[in-house]
């Protein structure tokens, strides 16, 4: 069955749940073996041109941004992106000529990423924060849809695949929503193992239900633990580690955006992200903080710095919670 | 001369959805805005309220200052009663856990249907594009009484949506039930820089309730690209309190990103 | 819309979700009060008799024991068990003629309630754990129904309210099962404060999910604890205390199962439990340790004992994990 | 005189089960038997294999001794990788993350399809019941090899069966899917208590593989009440091995609750 579906005028991602059940007999490992690899590798080695991509958070909070940084520097072409909360992110990897197409959701910040929908370089999808997440909850169960009682009544219902069918059991209208499951779920975590498994402190979206969903998972952490520490709190573990493919450890990887209890978000360059108005300077910061340096590592050194996370981890002072 | 308040057209609608609020109840709260009503209503009114994001914080109570750029990091899910995720999240709201709910809007309707997506042109090639739904579709469609809050100008509140974001009356009584959205749900309150609107119990369309100290419907009126129902008895609604202004601009904003706007006067 | 529907052969429980919505409006306080009451209290203003009711885990593990005596001593008729594991409990509600339907699940243990179901003493219904655990999370999501892709060819589809549609997505058969909305969930807990927050640790089988699903909850907890508690560790929050309408503390309230990290279970009372065959022997075991004891706290004194509980809490030495 | 072994019939399907398993994939175990198949394959033969309870321990390493009664309690929850719920296990298995389950039966007939509900009579109104599917129903529906072990008597090798809890391969190829269960899934082997059946890749049929050392073919098919279909070749299939029996009587079953049986012996 064909991944990329087109009814009218609405393209949708689409998995029949027993190709994506097939994918994960045939080429998820259940090994706990080592995967621990820098991102230029995880992100060669998993991110192809074309592919779906989902994320857990934004360029606000605990977003994958290490991640999508990288993706950006290996000009990866027509991606599709999946995301409730899509800031900044949406904005950069339109800019770099990598995605296409995204399925929102919230889409924001800036007008850069407003005036590109406008002028047709990218396709917007509407499905709504509650329709994405539960696609992705129906890729993770195997179930082809999931039923709800929104979306019902309103415009999404027609620039979505979203469907209405009489409820057996009430006669009432219920909303159909088809099941997701992207080719690569970006998770950043707060501690992760080298085979995978994964702690997330505090909320998320969807971070089990996309790893659960997606062909592929790269979980980037801050902190690498010994894979010991799950399994003497189990309560914790946000995701097991034969769900993960690929294991990054990137400290301040969701650079400029917070990490829960570990630094601030830098509202600083966050401005600098919200005042891109043109190519030409949307071309200008891609240069300055992805095109000119070599990696993650590299990016911290010369464009953050050390007295800055110092003073970005100094303001994170909360940390009721988060252990 | 009788002493004036001077505040933000901001700072006035902030004030009003505080006001709104009950205690003891639950609240979807919608981000930006909706998030600073929150924080306002649940230091000065409203102590028990049950704040609930759609990010699967379950009862926070935001810590001070704002900051601006959070949004499901320790300030706004700040002790929380319970930590989850966004289909948890949606399930209180649709088992009908969820009292209020409050959204901003681009544009809405005399039945309180919500634009927050585009503006101009089609979807697919808009005039201009905003953010959309996110969790906004949810939050009108699930909770008992939705709560919207929008600048007052005539651009905005039109006849016809130029896109349909999230479920108002639609097209009329009866007409939420027939889509098959939950019972007895539906716009409440529309929380403006002027007045205070709320939806007639029979057709359900959107009435004048009361207008700001020292305004008149009329001015509250020419402001609108309908018109709208007026209320046999239209309330006055006080201008900002002094409590309201000081704990928005000294504790909750202090560096006044959310709270600034149009200036305004009212009588004290 | 009738809440014990019929068709063909089979009776099943179904609320329309605007029914149990406009319930969870009027009856549900959000208010944080004190909901702090005895097993006796909370079992004769919150159980009816003909109620539906669920419970999570079992005779063996962190099941709500006390509580389920409660409704015996108190002789509640007409009941209708929904329960994945349903054990003993089972068999004491129907030899005391508490109980006339259940909904499995797994049913066991012993002969009595075997013979119980062939003399027609009590229906069952046969949904499966997996099915029963869905129907609980449609209650608890609000929908009428969800899909799943089990049940199908077997005979069990026949015995339950179940149906297969063809999914507007791919074409092929999908099940689905209505949502359930039980009258009253009883939950035991780890710690609770008393307005009704709660946690358990370790795994639950739909702990949250019958907690929004039920029109009433009732949670007995071994301890009770301040609730600060929770808002200090809100990823360990099972429950908050705005879906419960009682608290009952109850120490050892899962007895003679075990508590895990606080005691183990009772084989020996348990062995009483799977020995009993007949009428005479379950009328001996009712009156024994539950009529005639004036509650929970009488029954551990008289019938259990502070050497045996002292030597049930000294066994459940792995607690790692569990806090 | 060859040296003979003593065991009972449970300690042989035990060692059976254990060697049926891979290192390195994932078991959704079953209650009962097929925990104690789990705890001795992870001991002796497949250190990395994933177990998975429907309770919610994701990747669980159980402690010794098994403790009868415990279910989803600190023992066979011990050492977890994920501590979940009920319907996340279900997740797991549905989307394609479990490679085996095992379950055991009442009856199973020809395709492999399981009756654990009840004997004789009528759903209603049943000769026997039992504890019925439990997750019985999910594991064999979803997992993409399920074992179903089962102690070898006539009565339960059945042409059809009393009731159908959980599916094998229904009314032969292709009915699974034609069902709507997930494609390829289905029966893998069948462990008795003196031999070993697989599944005819094109009928789809019960098919006999192997039989415990010192028995013939025809010792096990006497005890059906269907013939299977026959291997080509009829392997043999060692008895209990030392390390198998001590594991099991003197650290996993020390109380022999489990473990006890039918006493058998087979050449050495």
């Amino acid at each position: 069955m064909s991944r990329i579906r087109r009814e009218g005028k609405v393209e949708y991602r689409f998995d029949h749940p027993d190709a994506f059940r097939a994918h994960v007999r045939d080429k998820k490992s259940r090994k706990p073996v080592d995967k621990l690899v820098d991102a230029k590798e995880a992100v060669s080695r998993f991110v192809n041109d074309g592919d779906y991509i989902v994320y857990d958070f934004s360029s606000l909070t605990r977003g994958p941004q290490a991640l999508i940084r990288e993706v950006i520097r290996q000009k990866k072409k027509e991606l599709w992106i999946g995301a409730e909360f899509t800031l900044h992110e949406s904005a950069l990897l339109v800019g770099a000529g990598c995605a296409s197409r995204i399925d929102v959701g919230f889409l924001g910040y800036g007008n850069y990423i407003g005036q590109a929908v406008c002028d047709g370089r990218v396709q917007v999808y509407e499905w709504t924060n509650g329709g994405l997440a539960l696609r992705i909850l129906a890729g993770a169960r195997g179930v082809p849809f999931l039923p709800t009682r929104d979306l019902l009544g309103t415009d999404n219902l027609d620039v979505s695949a979203a469907r209405v069918i009489q409820d057996p059991y009430t006669g009432m209208p219920v909303c159909l929503v088809p099941a997701l499951n992207p080719d690569v779920a970006f998770l950043h975590v707060h501690q992760a193992d080298v085979s995978g498994d994964a702690r997330i402190f505090g909320t998320n979206l969807f971070a089990l239900e996309a790893a659960l969903a997606s062909r592929r998972v790269i979980v980037s952490a801050e902190e690498i633990v010994e894979a010991d520490e799950f399994r003497k709190d189990p309560m914790r573990t946000t995701i097991p580690y034969f769900l993960v493919d690929a294991v990054v450890h990137a400290p301040f990887g969701a650079y400029p955006g917070s990490m829960p209890a570990r630094y601030e978000i830098d509202l600083e360059h966050v401005d600098r992200l919200n005042a891109i108005r043109n190519d030409e300077q949307m071309q200008r910061y891609l240069d300055e903080n992805i095109y000119s340096v070599s990696g993650h590592e590299e990016f911290l050194d010369k464009r953050v710095g050390a007295a800055r996370m110092k003073e970005l981890r100094r303001r994170a002072t909360i940390i009721e919670g988060y252990r | 001369m009788a002493r004036t308040v001077e505040f933000t057209d901001t700072e006035f609608m902030i004030a009003q959805g505080a006001r709104l609020l009950e205690d003891g109840k639950t609240f979807f709260v919608g981000w930006g805005i909706p998030q600073v009503v929150a924080i306002l209503a649940q230091k000065l009114y409203v102590p028990d309220v049950v704040q609930l994001f759609e990010f699967g914080a379950i009862g926070p109570q935001s810590i001070l200052p704002f900051v601006r750029g959070t949004m499901g990091g320790p300030q706004n899910t700040y002790r929380s009663l319970q930590w989850l995720n966004m289909n948890w999240a949606f399930s209180y709201s649709a088992a009908g856990y969820m009292d209020y709910g409050m959204l901003g809007a681009l544009q809405v309707d005399p039945y309180g249907n919500i634009n927050s997506t585009f503006l101009g042109g089609t979807f697919e090639k808009p005039g201009r594009r905003f953010a959309g739904s996110g969790g906004g579709n949810q939050v009108a469609s699930h909770c008992w009484r939705t709560i919207i809050i929008i600048k007052h100008e005539g651009r905005r509140f039109v006849p016809k949506l130029d896109f349909v974001t999230s479920p108002g009356y639609l097209s009329g009584p009866g007409a939420r039930e027939r889509a098959g959205l939950p019972k007895d749900t539906g716009p409440y309150r529309v929380v403006t820089s002027k007045a205070l609107f709320g939806f007639d119990e029979r057709t359900k369309e959107m009435t004048l309730l009361s207008v700001l100290r020292g305004a008149s419907p009329d001015d509250v009126i020419r402001e609108m690209a309908f018109r709208p129902r007026i209320a046999k008895e239209i309330s006055e609604i006080a201008p900002p309190t002094e409590d309201e202004l000081r704990l928005l601009r000294e504790e909750i904003d202090p560096s006044r990103i959310i709270i600034r706007g149009e200036r305004m006067t009212a009588p004290a």
